[in-house]
């Protein structure tokens, strides 16, 4: 399966990945309507987590029993069997927020004017999630990781 | 006090595209970009600006130009606004004016009056692409001739050691503690990459850098730091520095600020105290010292090593280097005027030293005037800055050219002068662990690969287009360069002719 | 009398437990059958979602816990609207209301829960209501009209979720709690009272420290009109809703002689007293670490994992449960609240440390031991799950545990060993399996 | 010499005739419709079958000159004896039948046309060589080949025998170098440093062997061989790993 | 030091370009022979010549003289004359003074005079200097100090023979049919520029060295340097004089055989090298680092005589050509092929060697032993 892996002796915490993940999240291609037109900033699904000189950016770890599913009293999030990906179905969630404190990474974010939890979803669609494909010092990389 | 220097450049930040994601903010390391969070708001202070064009570079919107302040003083042809506001700085502080990289000044740049010959008719250009072209350049002491038994056929004559390089560009000596760990890696990996050698300047070497040993000059300078015997041998060829372009006849100073634990490790020094180079090395005040510390560093590497001598390009350079071939030096280093540093005295920087293209075509025709260039390689170093430098170098009569600056340019620098403050926003030139991480040495030595794959394609290019196959063949081959704009007493010691005749 | 095929894993209960198992038990075992049992006639629904549904937000369709065809897809037989009457665990059958029988392999006891009900006069009377299932839900929803007044009584979980679809349908809700102050048993003071507020800013009245001593009805009719308290305070209202609480249903297996405490008795593997039957979910005792023992855990969450416990056991994997505790998170009328474990700690043995800020409030509650007994955030939540997940795993955090509430708390703030150790964690099961032993209990 | 005569052959003594002479010779005997052509006594005359354009057929006793049929079209040259450098240079079309060895950049940048050596040639064989539109250049060569063999070649057909190697092993070194067209099929060894780094190697496919096979026979019956002796050995097939290899060496 | 580029060049370049045709002919059993054949293949090539420059080596010239060194000089004028015969009085014995026997032809203008002079160093020279050294110094100062003169062979039995015109009407001028050697090279010239400069035709020689080249060197400022650096004057602004010098300093100073010497003026490849057994190995990259400076550069192919061998090499990568013709005895080299044919019809063996390869006739004990190829990296 293939993961979303942190380099992080040469992540420099320039918080690009979160503003590429903002971007991918949005309505708009264009990064200045992304930010600008949407009602509210988009929401990025990872964070930079900060502990000079030390920075983190840390994203949904696709769990391998995740705490998150299990939780979910909707039924809204659920893992792909094949590609083990943990997903929400945002039409599913009603922003209970127990999956956040499910999560024992901090990193569902709360989507507080939709009243939807949301998580990342590495990028389904695209062959590299944003966040490593902008990471301007491959800081991330997305890579097979044995089971 | 209040100072009255105007800020050196302005931050542009269009509305319209700023998307407040702070970026610039967070990688402005000179505090020039700041979030004001009252009004939730990017905002600069242009007089922390230094030009670096980090902000500018990494704003994912390119809301941000950075452009020059367009403030003019009342025009004065002797009194530049450098020479007002450099008088202003000193005079509110009393200091001496600090710097960083080379001498920038205007001084002729001889690289640019030289210009190269190619093939036309009378011998086919070849093309490097597909018919061989050799760029392997060997470093060491050569003998005058080669003896062999007529019979056997046996070779008599055992050559000093010999370092071989697959292209004759080398990386220049940059200590760990000026430039980061991560830097080193990079020219490490780099170095090894591509069969060249990088050089670790007089701070030591990291131990997580042992492996690259092979492709490593350790260089030993009046500080001494990290000078220990298995440092001595594990690299590929010493070099005593006695001096360097960038501020010929003075030392180094590491602030205290910069010795960070792995710095004091490297340099074996306590932390938290600076790291003072003396001006001279203690150990040589004449030439025939000279000789005893190269004979000590080959007795302490058992004569497997070349020993390299590095001095900064002066007006006798010609004399010194005849001196220092017969001190047993190895491998002579000239660093010219342009060549860089951490941080040096601004009137040093700009004022002391010659050019380099002056100093290795008087020494290179020295020592053949001597008969003893064969025994000594020589290597150039200072302001090069492209493969049309290098090969220009080569023709002049260089065996291999150091690059510094063009390296780090390579790694990001943006040449912003600022490395003496220790916050290099590129995370070259610091040793702050924040910034230092802007360097993945993974990427850097890409980079530099790149480049010397890049520098390399070009000098086979530029040699096939001469008809040569092989760069022994351009090496001081000064017919194969031609002046452009030249008095004749600069022709003169350069060697060559003015283009047309 | 019919008698339906063996089936080899008989589930009785159709909610988070029960979908837990059979899903679980799908995915370690494909092709042993599989049957579950509800006497409700919907497919498994989101019982936290009912109070959505009465808000008129949520479609019945959304209320699906899994998708249509789920059970199709994994092969489970469905046997729906039917009761469960008699559990015999000698000959390993059960008999149907409908007096079908079906004899199982392993059997799983996920009945759940059902409300209690004050031995109060009045309660028969029309506008007079539970708030536990779909049905609850339907009927408050064909009976409200806007404009009407009603009582809530029982200001927990239920009662506030209640209360809020109450007003959003315009009604005019009175919360009557018998303890000082309401969600006593997930919140602590400061926040109870930050609840309180935003609810009557709801224009929703809370009176506490009273109960509900009669219901009445207008004259001659059986339609409520007002309840009276027991400080004889009468309040006038079309309707009641009767939530302080639910009781495990546990009749099933005490009659069958499986061991009954509050709850069935199931050991780490949740199993019941009889090797073959096992139980979970609001009806079982699953062992709570922060007591230390095992208790009633009646939230969905813990049902399910319980369920998956069970599922892995039932089917072969032997797995243990490695205990858990409550677990809320609040988000009715706005608010943003999580809380795990003890909210208030009961006696001085504890430490207790909060800190207010701007947009948030973040409490900690200790051990001597250096382990989290409960935590309570509020406002900025995100992170909350970093501190839970320390608690539930045992971690001792008595070296940072200031860092814990503070202002910019991040997974970063850990040591640096702990969450690099807690990151490999994603990769590896949460609970410890084991190979079954064939001889000992097992 | 004597005046032109219109009769279907007609052969020449070059003994001392400069080029300039002979050719003009040529074109005149072709301009009365000569037929078949006899060259005696030839030393180093160049240009030899350049500028006739028609089928004409030349025999050659001797040592032709440099450039032999540079720019040919449709003539038809049968050598006895060694060619000199450059032979069947940016030939168009036509046939060269060299019934000895060649010199150095043999069917450089030829189009069309094929050519048979019977022995060994020089450097830079089959340089450039490369096809447009049906033109398709043959270059066969009984012999082995010094350094370069079908450098840069982009189009066209090499066929490399290796007969007088006897057990031997090919010498060139560079072969195929920046080739990005044409193909070049080898019988007899080379080690992989002795070929250019834009070659790829391979089996021969049945379209291969097809190809092969008919010049191989040609090749046979122009010099008394049996071709199905010569097909018997393997051939490996060296082909250009890139069209254009050199796709990647600029930057912006 | 007078510039001799400003007397004899008026056009002050670097070196002269040529493209050439070169022919070399040795009896390997020292059988002396006459220069009719070689004057015939040489204008055979005519066309790769352009009337600017022709000359003839010929060795075992002089067996009455063998024990002299045969100086030829030309002079612009009769004072150049009278001035270095007082130079050649003063530092040399001079046994016998002739002028060169010449006939007048039509094609050849405004030729130099020339002279023969047979002479002995005697005790002229200091004690720790040998003959062939005090000739060079000798040979470089007339050439570089004394105005209008030039001094093109000054080996023993053996003579250089050249001007500018057709080499078939330089042999014409010279007379060259009376006289009889056991080994010729011949050079036909194509020089891009400097017209009419009697010096600057080929062969090239110093002492018994004679070189006789087709190509550009274009390594010529390096080789030039370093050859400076070991005395030698390169004022013939020709990139074929650094060759004459080179092979000079490497065999006769360095005392290095030919086959090696080879491999510095055409060393193989540095991947070749590596390829190379050890001792090979160590040895050729030896000599390469120690010599990079004399790797000869650019298309050339040379023809390099002296007493008992013939040398023929090409480039690297045989940017010229060059074709070797046996038959019994004779060792034939040439530009072309058809040359040798033309004076040879019955050729034992005829072929060309690779790029960077010698092949080399030496004056054998017997026939056939003296004439070998060596290939290349194969040394012993």
């Amino acid at each position: 399966m293939k993961r979303v892996l942190v380099n992080e002796p040469v992540c420099m915490g320039c918080h690009l990945c979160e503003v590429y993940c903002q971007l991918q999240h949005s309505k708009h291609e264009d990064m200045v309507k992304a930010f600008k037109r949407e009602p509210s900033r988009p929401i990025a699904r990872l964070r930079i987590e900060e502990k000079e000189p030390l920075f983190f950016p840390l994203g949904c770890q696709q769990c391998e029993e995740p705490y998150c599913v299990n939780a979910c009293l909707t039924g809204a999030i659920t893992k792909n069997s094949d590609t083990g990906v943990i997903t929400t179905d945002e039409e599913k969630c009603i922003g209970c927020w127990t999956c956040i404190l499910a999560c024992p990474f901090g990193i569902i974010r709360q989507d507080l004017l939709r009243h939807k939890s949301i998580k990342c979803d590495l990028c389904q669609g695209l062959e590299t999630p944003t966040c490593v494909a902008n990471c301007p010092n491959e800081a991330l990389t997305y890579t097979t990781i044995e089971d | 006090m209040k100072t009255y220097v105007p800020p050196k450049f302005m931050i542009i930040r269009d509305p319209a595209r700023c998307i407040q994601c702070q970026i610039c903010v967070n990688q402005c390391s000179f505090d020039a970009n700041y979030y004001d969070i009252e009004d939730s708001e990017v905002r600069n202070r242009d007089e922390n600006c230094v030009g670096c064009h980090r902000c500018m570079t990494f704003c994912p919107t390119r809301a941000i130009t950075i452009t020059k302040n367009p403030l003019e003083y009342r025009e004065n042809y002797n009194w530049r606004s450098e020479d007002i506001e450099d008088i202003w700085k000193q005079a509110e502080s009393g200091g001496v004016l600090l710097t960083g990289m080379g001498n920038d000044k205007g001084y002729p740049i001889y690289w640019d009056h030289l210009l190269l010959n190619a093939s036309q008719v009378t011998n086919p250009s070849i093309d490097p692409l597909r018919e061989p072209m050799e760029l392997v350049t060997y470093l060491g002491k050569k003998p005058d001739r080669v003896r062999i038994d007529r019979d056997s056929f046996d070779l008599e004559t055992e050559l000093a050691p010999q370092v071989k390089l697959n292209l004759p560009v080398m990386f220049s000596a940059m200590s760990y503690g000026a430039v980061s760990l991560n830097v080193h890696k990079s020219l490490a990996q780099a170095a090894t990459e591509m069969g060249i050698l990088w050089n670790t300047g007089e701070g030591g070497l990291h131990h997580s850098l042992y492996k690259y040993g092979n492709n490593t000059i350790v260089q030993v300078a009046s500080g001494r730091f990290g000078v220990h015997a298995q440092y001595l041998n594990v690299a590929r060829v010493v070099e005593i520095k006695i001096g360097q372009g960038a501020k010929p006849g003075i030392g180094g100073h590491l602030p205290a600020e910069k010795v960070t634990a792995e710095v004091a490790l490297t340099r074996m020094i306590p932390r938290g105290t600076d790291a003072l180079s003396p001006a001279p090395q203690h150990d040589i005040y004449s030439i025939e010292d000279l000789a005893q510390l190269v004979y000590a560093l080959k007795e302490a590497t058992n004569y497997t090593k070349p020993i390299s001598v590095k001095i900064a390009a002066v007006h006798n350079s010609a004399a010194i280097a005849s001196g220092m071939v017969r001190a047993g030096a190895d491998i002579i280093v000239l660093d010219g005027l342009r060549g860089a540093t951490g941080a040096a005295p601004k009137v040093i920087r700009d004022n002391v030293g010659i050019p380099i293209e002056l100093a290795l075509a008087s020494v290179d025709t020295r020592l053949r005037q001597e008969g003893i260039r064969n025994q000594a390689s020589l290597v150039i170093s200072g302001g090069i800055r492209n493969s049309g430098d290098v090969i220009k170098a080569i023709a002049l009569g260089a065996d291999a050219v150091n690059i510094g600056t063009a390296a780090l340019i390579a790694l990001g620098c943006h040449v912003c002068q600022q490395c003496h403050t220790g916050k290099c926003a590129w995370g070259i030139c610091t040793s702050n662990l924040s910034l230092t991480k802007r360097i993945n040495p993974e990427i850097g030595a890409r980079r530099l690969s790149n480049l010397l794959r890049g520098w390399s394609l070009e000098i086979k290019d530029m040699l096939g287009g001469l008809g040569i196959n092989a760069l022994e063949s351009l090496r001081g081959n000064r017919l194969h360069l031609r002046g452009v704009g030249l008095t004749d007493t600069e022709a003169e010691i350069l060697g060559v002719r003015m283009a047309g005749s | 009398m019919t008698h339906l095929p063996k089936v080899k894993y008989l589930i009785i209960g159709n909610s988070a437990g029960g979908i837990g198992a059979a899903e679980t038990i799908r995915c370690a075992d494909k092709d042993g059958s599989i049957a579950i049992v509800s006497d409700e006639l919907y497919p498994a629904y989101s019982r936290p979602l009912i109070s959505e549904y009465l808000a008129e937000k949520c479609s019945l369709g959304k209320m699906l816990f899994r998708p249509l065809g789920f059970y199709e897809a994994l092969n489970i037989n469905t046997i729906l609207g039917k009761k469960v009457i008699r559990l015999d665990t000698k000959i390993k059958a059960v008999q149907l209301d409908d007096g079908t029988e079906i004899s199982w392999g392993k059997l799983l006891l996920a009945t759940g829960g059902i409300p209690t009900i004050p031995k109060v006069d009045g309660l028969n009377n029309t506008g007079v209501f539970t708030f536990t299932t779909i049905n609850d839900a339907k009927e408050i929803d064909q009976f409200i009209k806007k404009g009407h007044r009603a009582v809530v009584i029982g200001g927990g979980l239920i009662g506030v979720s209640v209360t809020e679809a109450l007003v959003k349908r315009g009604v005019k809700v009175t919360i009557v709690e018998m303890k000082d102050r309401i969600l006593n048993t997930i919140l602590d003071e400061e926040l109870s009272a930050m609840a309180t507020e935003t609810i009557i800013k709801h224009d929703v009245r809370v009176i506490t420290k009273h109960t509900l001593a009669e219901v009445n009805c207008l004259f001659g009719t059986d339609s409520v009109h007002a309840v009276t308290l027991d400080d004889s305070r009468g309040i006038p209202c079309e309707l009641v809703v009767i939530a302080i609480g639910v009781r495990p249903r546990t009749e099933l297996a005490s009659n069958a002689g499986i061991k009954v405490n509050r709850g069935i008795e199931i050991d780490c593997f949740m199993r019941t007293s009889h090797p073959d039957v096992y139980a979970c979910g609001d009806v079982a005792e699953p062992y709570d670490f922060v007591y230390g023992e095992n208790r009633l855990s009646p939230i969905w969450p813990n049902a399910y994992l319980g369920g998956r416990i069970a599922g892995f056991n039932m089917a072969g994997e032997a797995t243990e449960y490695q205990g858990s505790t409550t677990m809320n998170s609040l988000k009715y009328f706005e608010m943003a609240i999580t809380s795990a474990g003890v909210v208030t700690p009961p006696d001085d043995s504890y430490e207790v440390l909060s800190r207010k800020y701007d947009h948030s409030y973040k409490k900690i509650i200790l051990k001597k031991n250096g382990l989290l007994a409960g935590m309570v955030f509020a406002g900025d939540i995100e992170k909350s799950g970093i501190v839970f997940g320390l608690m539930r795993d045992r971690v001792n955090v008595l070296d940072f545990k200031q860092a814990l509430i503070a202002e910019n708390f991040g997974f970063l703030s850990l040591p640096e060993e702990l969450w690099r150790q807690r990151l490999k964690t994603a990769f590896y099961p949460q609970f410890s399996k084991r190979r079954l032993v064939k001889t000992g209990v097992l | 010499m004597e005046k032109v005569e219109n009769v279907s052959a007609v052969k020449i003594d070059a003994s001392n005739v400069h080029y300039r002479q002979l050719n003009a010779r040529l074109r005149e005997l072709v301009a009365a419709n000569t037929q078949k052509i006899e060259i005696r006594n030839v030393f180093g005359q160049r240009y030899i079958g350049t500028g006739l354009n028609v089928a004409v057929e030349i025999e050659i006793f001797g040592t032709p000159g440099n450039d032999m049929g540079v720019f040919m079209d449709a003539v038809r040259l049968i050598v006895h004896g060694n060619a000199q450098d450059g032979c069947g240079n940016t030939m168009n079309g036509g046939e060269i039948i060299i019934h000895g060895r060649a010199g150095d950049t043999v069917g450089l940048s030829a189009r069309g046309g094929s050519i048979f050596v019977r022995d060994s040639v020089g450097y830079r064989a089959g340089i450039h060589m490369k096809e447009y539109g049906d033109q398709k250049p043959t270059l066969v060569i009984g012999g082995t080949a010094q350094d370069f063999l079908g450098e840069y070649m982009a189009g066209g057909v090499l066929v490399l025998l290796g007969i007088n190697l006897e057990g031997d092993t090919h010498k060139a070194r560079f072969i195929g170098t920046g080739m990005h067209g044409g193909v070049i099929y080898l019988r007899g060894e080379v080690e992989g440093h002795q070929l250019g780094k834009e070659v790829g190697t391979s089996e021969l496919n049945e379209n291969d062997q097809q190809t092969l096979t008919k010049l191989v026979t040609e090749f046979a019956n122009h010099f008394g061989y049996n071709a199905e002796d010569l097909l018997r050995q393997k051939f490996t097939k060296l082909y250009p790993k890139y069209l254009r290899p050199y796709g990647q060496l600029y930057t912006y | 030091m007078k510039n001799i580029g400003k007397i004899h060049n008026p056009y002050n370049d670097d070196k002269v370009i040529d493209a050439c045709s070169i022919f070399g002919m040795m009896d390997t059993s020292g059988k002396l022979f006459s220069g009719e054949g070689i004057i015939k293949a040489i204008a055979n090539m005519h066309d790769r010549s352009n009337g600017l420059g022709g000359g003839f080596a010929i060795y075992g010239l002089y067996p009455e003289y063998a024990d002299l060194y045969a100086f030829h000089i030309m002079y612009l004028n009769q004072s150049a004359h009278n001035q270095t015969e007082c130079f050649l009085k003063t530092h040399f014995d001079v046994i016998q003074a002739e002028e060169i026997p010449t006939r007048p032809t039509e094609s050849i203008l405004n030729p130099p005079l020339m002279w023969r002079y047979f002479i002995e160093v005697g005790n002229h020279k200091p004690e720790d200097m040998s003959d062939d050294d005090y000739i060079v110094a000798k040979v470089m100062q007339i050439n570089t100090i004394l105005e209008d003169v030039f001094v093109f062979s000054s080996g023993k039995n053996m003579g250089v023979f050249k001007g500018v015109g057709y080499p078939e009407d330089i042999a014409a001028y010279f007379c060259l049919e009376q006289y009889r050697g056991y080994l010729w090279t011949a050079h036909g010239r194509f020089p891009t520029n400097t017209p009419g400069w009697w010096g600057g035709s080929h062969p090239f020689s110093i002492l018994d060295w004679t070189v006789v080249h087709n190509g550009e060197i274009s390594s010529y400022g390096i080789n030039r340097r370093y050859l400076e650096q070991s005395g030698y004057q390169c004022t013939m602004q020709t990139d074929t004089e650094v060759v004459a010098y080179a092979v000079d300093l490497l065999v006769r100073r360095h005392g290095l055989p030919m086959e090696l010497v080879a491999k510095i003026l055409a060393p193989p490849f540095w991947d070749e090298i590596e390829r190379q057994p050890e001792r090979q190995r160590d040895l050729l990259k030896t000599i390469r680092q120690v010599y990079g400076s004399l790797l000869l550069n650019g298309p050339f192919t040379v023809i390099i005589a002296h007493h008992g061998e013939m040398i023929g090499l090409t480039d690297r990568i045989r940017l010229r050509p060059l074709a070797v013709g046996e038959k019994g005895d004779v060792l034939y080299l040439s530009s072309e092929e058809s040359a040798i044919h033309l004076i040879c019809s019955d050729l034992d063996r005829v072929w060309t060697p690779v790029g960077g390869e010698l092949v080399i006739g030496k004056l054998g004990k017997s026939s056939r032993t003296g004439i070998k190829k060596v290939i290349t990296g194969a040394i012993r």
